[in-house]
């Protein structure tokens, strides 16, 4: 059976420079993944031309059976792609209310929102404050609620817990796991225990190429990791 | 092609530089098509001096410094024996040191303007404020009143004519209730209504200009000024002019000009040179005394007889000739130069617009004179 | 350099990708020029030889646009360098342009002073003090102003200016100043011809000198920086808003010497001269060359005006149509102007560090 | 005391981001900033650094008030600060972003003249090659990933030789290993160099700093040594709260 | 007293002119940061079409129904082609507008023989009291713009479209990570504000008559109306544009209008320098 999301020897880069090489893999229906690698090993670049921000220049993208390569960001995101990008993931100008109201554009479901507030508090005090004024943990925050919004069938989600506090990070692992027995999840996390602990499975990049790869408890235990973790 | 008694010869190069281009490129047009229809004409009949016409058009583009340009090509590349064009006078003031000064040659400026133009080899062929004021403004005194607004664009023609004007309805009895300039592009004109409708006047002696003179009259339209028996007068208005507003909104505008298309009717040299120009130039571009094409006639003809009588065509003795160059016939009638003033006399018409058409009210006895220089 | 040109690229979404692989999609020529300065000084040679020679080719007539065209280019230069360099949109450039002309013809008229050691440093001045003062206010003050801004403002200003130099009867109003007698030197008289053509050529060189030797200094890295990020370098240290004012004021004066040498060159000044027309045009001038660069600046203003001079000749009725299709043209498959033909994103903006060869070497040293 | 802060108030329209929050500073010293997402950390920075003008309060460095002056002039007067959202100038080249910090506080004529550029060159090429960059000198800045990015920023606020460094969260998006190089690189700056450091990263903090402080709501909930703080019970309590 | 009513009524009939004016360049300003040189084009557009079916013997209603349609499609077709390459590049974008606009306005001069036409209004006319006069049309203009305010506001701030075209503005890349259409949202909000321009047109030429510069007069004053009022939102700019249209026409009733068309310059650009976030910060719609 095909995987849900199957990549095959994906090359994708900027420009003439060329940053990911013959990446291969494949992602179930359910469940955790995680891509790791140290900075510049190429893991953003993997998730944008996922969601279609960076073409492929060659392999093949599949989701859910068929070929997305060559659809635009908009048309995978609505068959079921979530994304919470690294950097500018809120909409700054937008209140937080507003940005939920865009991650929430396709259904009208009121109460999704609500479900969002609770697991972040937070952001229920800061409704009608400019999301680019939000503080550098709150705007991580806003961001999985959005993609969480929209109900994506896979979520991908690039360093979600990058400057936000320990007791919230462990509020998000628990989601994630949660969310992970329905959906299927992408996480590039720095955090190698709470990526571990919501990734069944791993990946890991070395400059642009799938290094290392198997169940979440073996990568770990692999003697090579920190070599291709380590600067 | 006509048979050329001195072909041999090189033609004798005629230079049009006037705006084809931009916003009152209307007029530009037609100057130039004026100037082609007299020059088939004179070629036709066999030429100048044995010699045939070349015609060198040039645009003016409403850019002065785009005009300057151009002009230095007529003067420097085409080596063109006369300069005839610039329709304002700020065009005029620009092209005229190339052409007189730097290019020692001869400029024919053919609009009506607000006179003080007295540079020497520099001749003007439209009406001077003298023209249009001295029979019209009595007659607006006798069919308007007394009480006279001058509501003006804020450049230097209004701010001349108006000294001028002032001082002719005051000789006659009138009185000026303002005199109030505005920019030009200036669209709204509520408070000016507001003054002219509250102090009862009479007479509103306009010198606004498009974009702004159509919302005006429109606004004293509404504001009931005709109803009341108000009179529209501008010294401008010809045909061109007359689509800017409703008929209705300007019913029994005055204008003072050298000619008027209706003299087609009584004037048969009139209907013969509005004939031709009509065969040649169907279309959007009218012939027409406010832009300047009855001026560019007069121009090119009055030169005509000048070099006919010089027998050369160097600056020097064209422009002698041309000091005191007569022409029997021309738009409006006979015209002739007045001699050491470089301004030309003419006979002066009054008509009022009725239903969208203007009608002869007056006219001058015989040539009125510029009075400039 | 393949890699940086991507990263721009990348910054920008990919929504307008097609505009930026058009903007970046140098030729395969520049990327070879990628750490230092090879093409630049290529063109400029080509265009400065082609400069000193025109007179010797051209008609009488066309050396006089020429100097005209020169004139210009010189005023596109000060643009050029407050925009090109510093990211200051200044849409009232003619307003220094303009009022130096004004300030000088006024000079000649009324005061009979046409000496060219006079009228020329009164000029530079005029703009100088002009650009301060409308500088001062736009850009100084407790917030940074934005480039919409400052951009409006000086719109603002010079469209203000316009209407002013319409309506003030001293000045002429819409009709100008005429007549301006020419400039002189002792008993000789500039007038159009050769002559003032190589004037002008020698100022344009030496202005242009000074203005590359300015930008590739540290002062240029230092706009450089205020161009990306006023903001961030405010938080290094440096005055960012002085260094704003301070360039913007030498734009000015340079304008201010185009104006005053225009005023002379064509003999007469008008409204238009300090107004939005004159503004949008300098604009055109060097977007079309392409800005930041100065040379772009030059080749822009020869190009739009030569274009415009013979189109004006071959499509009389229609040449304005004609020239903003091309115009158009240019804008949207070259963004970064006609000068991008030859001349790599990477190279526009240069680098001012250390020279080409030591840093080569420096990177087959790096691990 | 090179830095104090005292009593520093901010507000947001209808919010109090700080609420007499104070920091004291020594030299040399390492000083790092903690609390939960929205404490008032980030705000705290920008106001010691300028970025916010606070409502109330005063700062003073050096042993000046510096309450009311710009940022320009704190930059002058020897502070630095990396913003926690990374701002390198994207088109510059990493080479000319470090020469851009290196050389902020020389005169014009300086800069016109570029008397400085030869001798700059070593400075900026030691921390390129720092700080792992110099393999792409001369990259646009923009073509740097994240992590890149973060080091990059954390060399341009050193290129200053500022008296008091300000980070906030200088290892986002970094990986443990890399962590633990950020802060070997950060030591030996410590001799002529006071800094403070927001984190979310308690080792990270533990192993580099002397002190420490802890925000909550707008307020220090307690300041003081590694120790002390581990030790405080209030602290403890946040650190089980959730959210 | 008849006096003060009729200035007020004058005043703010043209405050109205202006503000209908403004909204199409204002949103595209606000919405997609693109200060459109063209707009004023677009003004032309829709004034040349009410003169195009007077002149072809329609009711001039019909033309004016029209004018707003015509134009807004070709304003979605010039933003796919044109515009959607400028949105990086604001001043690009405006040089690029200005070429756009130079060459719609040379053709339409070069189609109207660069003359100035009349047309007639469908609603003419003065409306007396007693000894005061009322133009019938500028009275209907200021209807008609209060009902286009208040639609636009309803469509931005209670409809999913504003929300959507605010957060394409934003960060599209970040808008299509969430499922928006941004090629369809910028041509939509193009084409919405070329419409707008479009219906201004059509309504005003009755007053100003048609000629090729019709829509340049404004542009300039419809820039500073929305640097006043504020780019970001959609009421910035129309509170803007109600401040210097009153403002311009106001001041003539005081003082010489030569003095007063500076100041209006003059007072806007201080009053920017120094509140520049206009006078309505942009927030909300
Ligand atoms: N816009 C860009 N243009 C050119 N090269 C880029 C661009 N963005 C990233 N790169 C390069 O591509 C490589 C991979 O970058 P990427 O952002 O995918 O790394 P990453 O694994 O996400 O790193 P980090 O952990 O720092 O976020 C890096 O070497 C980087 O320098
Ligand atoms: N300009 C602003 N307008 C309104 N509220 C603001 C503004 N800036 C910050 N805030 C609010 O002030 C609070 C403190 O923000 P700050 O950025 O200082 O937090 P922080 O401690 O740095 O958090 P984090 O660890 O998440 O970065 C936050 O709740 C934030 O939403
Ligand atoms: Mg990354
Ligand atoms: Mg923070």
């Amino acid at each position: 059976m095909p995987e849900f999301l199957d990549i095959k020897h994906l090359d994708a880069g900027y420009g003439r420079s060329q940053v990911l090489f013959d990446v291969t893999l494949g992602i179930p229906w359910r469940g955790g993944v995680a891509v790791l690698g140290r900075n510049g090993a190429g893991k953003t670049t993997l998730m944008k031309t996922i969601v279609g921000e960076l073409p492929a220049w060659k392999g093949e993208v599949a989701f859910d059976g068929r070929d997305i390569s060559r659809r635009a960001t908009q048309e995978r995101v609505r068959a079921g792609i979530g994304y919470v990008p690294q950097e500018h993931s809120v909409f700054a100008r937008l209140s937080v209310r507003d940005n939920l109201a865009v991650g929430s554009l396709a259904k009208k479901d009121a109460s999704a929102v609500d479900r969002v507030l609770t697991i972040f508090p937070k952001l229920g005090q800061r409704l009608d404050q400019p999301a680019g004024t939000l503080s550098g943990g709150e705007r991580k925050m806003l961001a999985i609620g959005r993609a969480m919004l929209g109900d994506p069938k896979l979520l991908l989600l690039d360093e979600p817990t990058e400057g936000v506090w320990i007791g919230v990070i462990e509020e998000i692992t628990e989601r994630l796991i949660a969310l992970a027995k329905d959906i299927a999840v992408i996480i590039v996390e720095q955090h190698l225990d709470l990526a571990l602990r919501v990734a069944d499975y791993a990946y890991v990049l070395d400059r642009g190429r799938v290094a290392l790869q198997g169940e979440a408890g073996e990568v770990r235990s692999n003697p090579e990791l920190m070599r291709y973790l380590a600067p | 092609p006509a048979p050329w008694a001195n072909a041999a010869e090189a033609p004798i190069k005629v230079g049009i530089a006037t705006d084809l281009t931009g916003p009152i490129a209307y007029a530009g047009n037609a100057d130039a098509n004026v100037a082609k229809m007299v020059i088939k004409e004179i070629n036709a009949a066999g030429g100048l001096l044995g010699r045939p016409l070349e015609l060198y058009i040039e645009d003016t583009a409403s850019n002065e410094s785009v005009a300057v340009g151009n002009v230095r090509k007529l003067i420097q590349r085409d080596k063109v024996d006369m300069v005839l064009g610039g329709i304002t006078s700020s065009m005029r003031n620009a092209i005229k040191d190339p052409i007189v000064a730097r290019g020692k040659t001869l400029y024919i400026y053919p609009q009506l303007y607000e006179g003080k133009e007295c540079t020497p080899y520099l001749f003007c062929t439209g009406p001077t404020p003298a023209q249009q004021c001295d029979e019209f403004i009595p007659w607006l005194i006798k069919n308007g009143g007394k009480k006279f607004a001058l509501p003006s664009a804020n450049y230097v023609w209004p701010h001349t004519l108006n000294v001028y004007a002032r001082k002719v309805i005051e000789s006659n009895g009138g009185e000026v209730v303002f005199e109030e300039y505005y920019p030009l592009d200036q669209v709204d004109f509520s408070a000016t209504v507001n003054r002219i409708i509250s102090n009862k006047v009479d007479v509103v002696f306009n010198t606004v200009i498009p974009p702004g003179v159509g919302p005006f009259f429109k606004q004293l339209y509404e504001a009931g000024f005709l109803k009341n028996g108000g009179r529209l007068a501008c010294v401008y208005y010809d045909e061109n002019t007359l689509n800017i507003n409703q008929a209705s909104e300007i019913e029994g505008l005055a204008s003072c000009l050298d000619y008027f298309k209706v003299l087609t009717k009584e004037n048969p040299f009139d209907a013969k040179i509005q004939a031709a120009y009509e065969k040649d130039f169907p279309g959007n571009f009218l012939f027409a005394a406010g832009s300047a094409a009855t001026g560019t006639y007069r121009g090119l003809k009055l030169w005509e007889a000048a070099v006919k009588e010089a027998g050369k065509i160097d600056r020097e003795s064209v422009a002698a000739a041309l000091d005191h160059a007569k022409i029997a016939e021309g738009p409006g009638g006979p015209a002739e130069m007045v001699p050491g003033k470089r301004h030309c006399k003419m006979k002066m018409y009054t008509a009022v617009a009725k239903g969208g058409n203007y009608e002869i009210v007056a006219r001058s006895e015989g040539l009125v004179d510029p009075k400039e220089c | 350099m393949s890699k940086s040109m991507g990263a721009v690229k990348q910054a920008i979404p990919a929504e307008i990708g097609g505009y930026m692989d058009v903007a970046m999609g140098s030729s395969g020529a520049a990327v070879e020029a990628v750490s230092g300065r090879k093409v630049l000084p290529i063109v400029e040679g080509v265009v400065l030889v082609a400069a000193l020679i025109a007179p010797l080719v051209l008609q009488d007539y066309l050396t006089v646009f020429a100097t005209r065209v020169i004139i210009l280019a010189l005023f596109a230069l000060s643009f050029d360098l407050v925009w090109g360099y510093a990211g200051i949109m200044s849409f009232g450039q003619a307003l220094f342009f303009g009022s130096a002309g004004y300030g000088v013809a006024l000079l000649a008229r009324d005061l009979d002073i046409t000496n060219i050691f006079l009228v020329l440093p009164a000029g530079t001045l005029i703009g100088l003090t002009f650009a301060l003062l409308l500088g001062g206010f736009l850009l100084l003050g407790r917030h940074p102003s934005s480039v919409i801004f400052v951009s409006l403002g000086t719109l603002t200003g010079s469209y203000a200016a316009d209407r002013l130099a319409r309506g003030w009867y001293y000045l002429g109003g819409q009709n100008g100043i005429p007549s301006i007698a020419p400039m002189s030197l002792g008993g000789y008289e500039f007038t159009e011809g050769p002559a003032f053509y190589y004037l002008v050529l020698g100022i344009l060189v030496v202005v242009y000198l000074f203005c590359r030797f300015l930008v590739r200094s540290q002062f240029g890295l230092a706009l450089a920086g205020l161009r990306e990020n006023e903001q961030r370098i405010a938080f290094f240290g440096y005055k960012a808003q002085h260094l704003k004012a301070i360039i913007f004021a030498i734009g000015g004066a340079i304008a201010g010497l185009a104006g005053s040498l225009y005023a002379f060159h064509e003999g007469f000044v008008w409204p238009n001269m300090v107004g939005v027309v004159v503004s949008t045009q300098v604009v055109l001038y060097v977007l079309f060359g392409g800005s930041g660069t100065l040379i772009g600046a030059v080749i822009g203003t020869i190009i739009v005006e030569g274009v415009s001079f013979w189109l004006s000749d071959n499509y009389r009725d229609i040449w304005p149509i004609i020239l903003g299709v091309l115009l158009l043209l240019v804008i949207l498959f070259r963004p970064l102007g006609l000068i991008s033909f030859v001349l790599g994103e990477r190279e526009r903006v240069g680098s001012f560090g250390a020279k080409p060869r030591a840093r080569a070497k420096e990177k087959r040293n790096a691990p | 005391m090179l830095l104090e802060a005292a009593g520093i108030k901010k507000v947001f329209g209808k919010l109090t981001a700080l609420d007499g929050a104070a920091l004291t500073v020594g030299e040399n010293e390492f000083h790092g900033l903690i609390g939960p997402n929205g404490s008032g950390k980030s705000t705290l920075m920008k106001c010691i650094a300028g970025a916010e003008v606070p409502t109330q309060g005063k700062v003073s460095f050096v042993n000046t008030d510096i309450t009311a002056f710009t940022p320009t002039e704190r930059a002058r007067a020897g502070m630095s600060l990396k913003f926690q959202i990374t701002s390198v100038l994207p088109s510059l080249t990493l080479y000319d972003n470090i020469l851009l910090a290196l050389q902020a506080q020389s005169s014009l004529f300086d800069l016109v003249f570029s008397r400085t550029r030869g001798a700059l060159h070593d400075q900026v090429m030691t921390m390129l090659t720092q700080f792992r960059l110099a393999n792409r000198a001369f990259d646009a800045a923009a073509a740097l990933s994240h992590g890149q990015q973060q080091w990059l920023e954390i060399a341009m606020a050193l290129a200053g030789k500022p008296k008091l460094l300000l980070l906030d969260e200088p290892t986002g998006g970094m990986s443990l290993e890399e962590r633990r190089v950020t802060g070997e690189l950060l030591q030996p700056i410590k001799r002529h160099c006071s800094l403070v450091i927001v984190e979310h990263d308690l080792d990270f903090i533990r192993d580099i700093c002397d002190r420490l402080t802890v925000l909550d709501q707008g307020k220090v909930l307690a300041s003081g040594t590694v120790s002390e703080i581990q030790a405080n019970q209030s602290v403890q309590e946040i650190y089980l709260r959730r959210a | 007293m008849a006096n003060v009513f009729v200035a007020a009524f004058e005043i703010l009939s043209f405050g109205a002119i202006i503000v209908l004016i403004v909204l199409g360049l204002g949103i595209i300003a606000s919405m997609m940061g693109i200060f459109n040189f063209a707009q004023g084009e677009f003004v032309l557009l829709g004034a040349y079409i009410t003169y195009l079916a007077y002149a072809k013997g329609l009711p001039i209603w019909a033309g004016m129904v029209a004018a707003p349609f015509v134009v807004g499609a070709l304003g979605f077709v010039l933003e796919a082609l044109i515009i959607r390459r400028f949105y990086a590049a604001p001043i690009v974008a405006m040089l690029g507008t200005y070429a756009l606009g130079l060459i719609i306005r040379e053709a339409v001069r070069g189609l109207i023989g660069g003359f100035y036409l009349t047309v007639p209004e469908p609603i003419g006319g003065s409306i007396d009291f007693g000894t005061i006069h009322i133009s019938a049309w500028r009275f209907t203009i200021i209807v008609i713009t209060l009902l286009v305010m208040a639609g636009c506001y309803l469509l931005l701030s209670r409809t999913s479209f504003g929300l959507r075209m605010r957060a394409t503005l934003e960060n599209p890349s970040l808008a299509r990570a969430s499922g928006i259409s941004t090629p369809l949202m910028y041509g939509a909000t193009f084409a919405f504000g070329s419409a707008l321009a479009g219906l201004a047109g059509a309504l005003i030429v009755p007053v100003f008559s048609l000629y090729a510069d019709l829509g340049l007069r404004f542009l300039i004053q419809g820039f500073v109306a929305v640097m006043v009022g504020g780019v970001g939102s959609f009421i910035g700019p129309v509170a803007g544009a109600g401040v210097i249209g009153t403002l311009s026409a106001a001041l003539p009733w005081i003082m010489a209008p030569v003095v007063a068309d500076v100041l209006v310059f003059v007072l806007a650009i201080v009053f920017i320098k120094f509140r520049p976030q206009g006078l309505i910060a942009g927030k909300g719609v």
